[in-house]
């Protein structure tokens, strides 16, 4: 027996080391789904992530993977980008990971548009430190170091990613894990800076603090919190307050870091000059 | 000539004493064959602080490469002047810009007053080839690099444009020199 | 052409530009900073012209990030910088040690701590280089003390980075990277370039952190068709982490060993009037300069001074230090910090002769006569 | 060399549902979310088709499991 994830990842790592019911593992499958579909080839595949429980995924597939400091990964993986524009880089983050020690470069790499896919495993809290709340924790919910409740205002990551601009940004969760797969797919097939936020669980750390006893109870209110853009439209300002959006928001052409590097090469040529 | 020259051009940000200096190290190393090494000392802002640009020239190997005791001294500040002035050689040679620099201490034989930034406005229009016209002064009054390797210096070291106001401003240096000499 | 001498007034900053030219940089990443941002300058006019890439990412972590990014993707890396941006590239200094990935970072140093003195020179940063980023690991930092010299360790620093796969530091100040000097720069065909060496074994085959016998691993670039895996973990020969106590050790000694082990190829250093000396003066950077200039006032005294000039600091001279104290009755360091390189010397030399040292941080580079000062000042004790 | 069997397959005319429990972690996602009620817990908590027949192979126990430790179909190899 061989399913299409045998394929993909480094048996001898497995079973993964995420705590029972960890959304990770349903991100990392809805990732290789959508590479599966792409019919990419592995030796052209590089896959970066930062430090925390999501960044664990690099280690978990079998292409050219970089586990790297936390909250850099997507500086590093620009370098990989701009040496080698062929190659297709996936940069996979936490919540932290990404928007707290890791937002100056989400912004920046959004503002180039170099050619990457930022997906951010958005469990909204620190889990592999222990359940510490994260700019993505919402707003009254409970973390270690909150433990009369989050006073923090949130970001909307893909408010953010679309600011900053993104060419794709896209949010799923998940519970809607066909759904994920099929915005990840999209996000990698685009040219230019794309985003997936996956809305996720953490039964340990989260659900534990915020009254929800297992992964089955998290992914239900997952399911409560999260609307379609359909109906999220419909809704009253008041009936949005503690709900989420999911689909596709940025989907446009704009040419990427990379191939306006070229013009710069192009035109120092043509100055001539030292060629040295 | 002494075997090591220790030259500092000074006054302030903005002034071009950096290039001035420059360009002297690139005549003395470049053009002359000799050794040269410019630094410079500058505060963190671009403009209006207190700059100086040093160069030594030397016929070997320089191992210290910053000004000892200074030989020739450009002030084109008062402040730059009070505060170099101290370091010069007793046989050292002062230029100050008399537009600026009124207060000249231990006036000697080998001190030259010359209004040179009024002249760059004056016949130029512009103050900024003051730098230039200093260093055709310098040239001519102390023969420290040659006539030839000044020019070629300058021409390659400022903008294609500016190249030919450049050469004049020197050419106006080297007489201002003559006259100097002959006052003397 | 080839038998005319290029000769060129150049500023330390721009050598620098020049070597790692030479030495077959493709990719440079950095965040302005004074001192050193000529070499930013420089790179963002040359790289394209060659078909390489800058960028000029939004802070010092992205840089040294980019830059370890790109060397995995198989480009020689270049990022340049100074105290300020050097102690925010230090975590990544260490992932790329651990990862053994070549690169070269410039550190034009200034006065610090902090801010400091952005347009002045200083020492400050030899202990930093040495031992900035956390955990037990080798390091390699060279420090030129010419134009020239920068030109030529830039490249030194790529050839030891590839051949030894661990980043080098070259460890300017802000005197010579600022300073302008004639430079002969040698045409491509007469300088030695070495590239970091590949998997000879196929892909399936390949161990990326498996040592050949000189301790270090050949090494795939990313998209050769070699699968593997980077963590800042510590790992094993796969790649993988690991948590075996046996591998650990074997894998963190080996990452000493091997910059150990060739040591003779690191060190570089220069004997001025060593011979027959009773003083002996050590130094590196621009104070090496005054240094020598005060051996030569000295000797015109009669007083049998001589300088050991270090262009390697890291790994430091212990063996050549500690010969020279058997030799002479004093050494003297002097340093544009208040004691960081006189704390090896004093340890290398294992009492076998007084050492004593010479501060200076006041922004300005230490001058010949007040070292030959502190000569006669120690001569009477 | 004897390998060890990775999956436990379950199957009737129309479906094939193949269980990992080695990987398995006992979270209970596919259980719960099973639209047909196809699969009942173990004594460990892992997943049995003990259903099978109600089975509509829409496959989202596959999708959800975090471990990939349940498959609807799957391919079928030699060696393992």
């Amino acid at each position: 027996m061989k399913t299409i994830i045998d394929n993909y990842i480094r048996k001898e790592m497995f079973p993964n080391i995420w705590c029972p019911g960890c959304g990770n593992g349903i991100v990392l499958g809805a990732i290789i789904r959508a590479i599966d579909e792409l019919k990419w080839d592995k030796n052209e595949i590089v896959a970066v992530s930062g430090i925390g429980c999501s960044s664990r995924i690099t280690g978990y597939v079998d292409f050219c993977t970089m586990n790297t400091t936390h909250g850099r990964a997507l500086p590093f993986a620009t370098g990989i980008k701009m040496a080698k524009p062929d190659l297709k880089v996936i940069v996979v983050m936490g919540d932290g990971d990404c928007s707290a020690i890791g937002g100056n470069h989400f912004i920046h790499a959004a503002r180039r548009n170099i050619d990457l896919t930022a997906i951010i495993i958005n469990n909204m809290i620190y889990g592999m430190t222990g359940g510490q709340y994260s700019p993505l924790t919402p707003t009254g919910k409970f973390g270690s170091t909150a433990p009369y409740g989050n006073i923090d205002q949130t970001f909307d990551l893909a408010e953010l990613a679309t600011a900053a601009g993104a060419s794709y940004v896209a949010r799923g969760t998940v519970y809607n894990a066909r759904q994920s797969s099929s915005l990840i797919k999209k996000a990698l097939d685009k040219k230019g800076f794309s985003v997936v936020e996956i809305i996720s669980d953490c039964p340990i750390s989260y659900g534990k603090m915020n009254k929800m006893k297992s992964p089955v109870d998290m992914l239900k209110w997952i399911k409560d919190i999260t609307v379609s853009k359909k109906v999220w439209e419909a809704l009253s300002e008041e009936e949005k307050e503690g709900k989420l959006v999911t689909g596709e928001f940025v989907n446009i052409d704009r040419m990427d870091y990379s191939e306006k590097y070229k013009g710069i090469i192009k035109k120092a040529q043509e100055m001539g000059g030292n060629k040295q | 000539m002494k075997e090591r020259l220790e030259i500092c051009l000074s006054g302030s940000g903005g002034q071009g004493l950096i290039l001035a200096g420059i360009i002297l190290a690139e005549a003395a190393g470049i053009y002359d064959g000799k050794e040269a090494v410019q630094s410079q000392s500058y505060g963190p802002e671009a403009r209006g602080g207190a700059s100086r640009s040093e160069v030594v020239i030397s016929n070997n190997t320089i191992d210290y490469p910053k000004v000892m005791k200074t030989d020739i001294l450009l002030a084109l500040t008062q402040t730059a002047c009070d505060k170099y002035v101290k370091n010069l050689n007793e046989d050292g040679i002062l230029l100050a810009d008399s537009t600026i620099v009124t207060e000249v201490p231990n006036i000697s034989n080998k001190t030259y007053l010359f209004p040179i930034t009024e002249t760059a406005q004056k016949k130029f229009g512009t103050k900024l080839v003051t730098n230039i016209i200093s260093l055709g002064i310098i040239v001519g009054l102390t023969k420290v690099v040659s006539q030839e390797a000044i020019q070629k210096a300058v021409c390659s070291r400022v903008p294609v444009k500016a190249k030919e106001v450049n050469e004049k401003a020197l050419l106006l240096g080297f007489n201002i020199a003559k006259d100097l000499r002959t006052k003397k | 052409m080839n038998n005319q001498k290029n000769i060129k007034l150049l500023q330390g900053n721009e050598a620098c530009v020049e070597g790692a030219l030479l030495s077959g940089v493709k990719f440079f990443a950095g965040y302005p900073i004074t001192p050193s941002s000529e070499i930013a300058e420089g790179m963002a006019k040359k790289l394209p012209k060659i078909g390489g890439k800058f960028i000029q990412m939004e802070d010092e972590i992205a840089s040294m990030a980019a830059v370890i990014g790109a060397s995995m993707a198989g480009l020689k890396s270049l990022t340049a910088t100074s105290g300020p941006g050097m102690c925010l590239k230090q975590e990544n200094l260490g992932f790329a040690i651990i990862n053994e990935i070549p690169c070269v970072v410039v550190n034009a140093q200034r006065g610090g701590p902090s801010t400091g003195l952005p347009t002045k020179p200083s020492q400050g940063d030899m202990m930093q280089a040495r031992w900035g980023t956390h955990g037990d690991h080798p390091i390699i930092a060279l420090a030129p003390s010419t134009v020239n010299e920068i030109l030529t360790l830039t490249i030194k620093a790529f050839n030891f980075s590839e051949k030894y796969r661990t980043p080098v530091i070259l460890l300017l100040d802000e005197v010579i990277a600022h300073m302008r000097e004639k430079v002969e720069i040698p045409a491509p065909e007469d300088i030695e370039v070495i590239n970091r060496k590949k998997p000879t074994v196929p892909p399936e085959e390949y161990l990326p952190f498996k040592p050949d016998e000189d301790g270090v691993p050949p090494m795939a670039n990313f998209g050769e068709g070699y699968r593997y895996h980077i963590t800042g973990l510590v790992h094993n020969y796969k790649g993988l982490p690991t948590s075996d106590s046996q591998e650990i050790d074997a894998f963190i000694r080996r990452l000493h060993n091997k910059i150990e082990k060739s040591i003779k190829d690191i060190i570089i250093i220069e004997r001025y009037l060593l011979d027959d000396a009773k003083i002996a003066l050590i130094a590196y950077g621009s104070v090496a300069r005054a240094a020598e200039r005060t051996v030569k006032l000295a000797r015109e005294e009669g007083l049998k001074v001589g300088l050991l000039k270090l262009l390697t600091i890291w790994p430091f001279c212990s063996e050549e230090v500690n010969k020279l104290a058997q030799q002479v009755d004093l050494i003297i360091v002097p340093e544009m910090n208040l004691g960081q390189m006189v704390l090896e010397v004093e340890r290398a030399s294992r009492g076998k002769c007084r050492v004593v040292p010479y501060g200076r941080v006041d922004g300005e580079l230490i001058n010949p006569i007040e070292i030959l000062g502190k000569i006669r000042e120690e001569i009477k004790k | 060399m004897k390998q060890k069997k990775l999956f436990e397959v379950y199957q009737n005319n129309s479906v094939k549902i193949s269980v990992r429990r080695e990987w398995c972690k006992s979270c209970g996602i596919c259980i719960e979310f099973c639209p047909k009620d196809v699969l009942v817990p173990d004594d460990q908590g892992k997943p049995i088709p003990e259903n099978i027949d109600a089975c509509i192979k829409c496959g989202l126990c596959e999708l959800r499991c975090p471990d990939f430790a349940i498959t609807v179909g799957g391919v079928e190899e030699k060696d393992e």
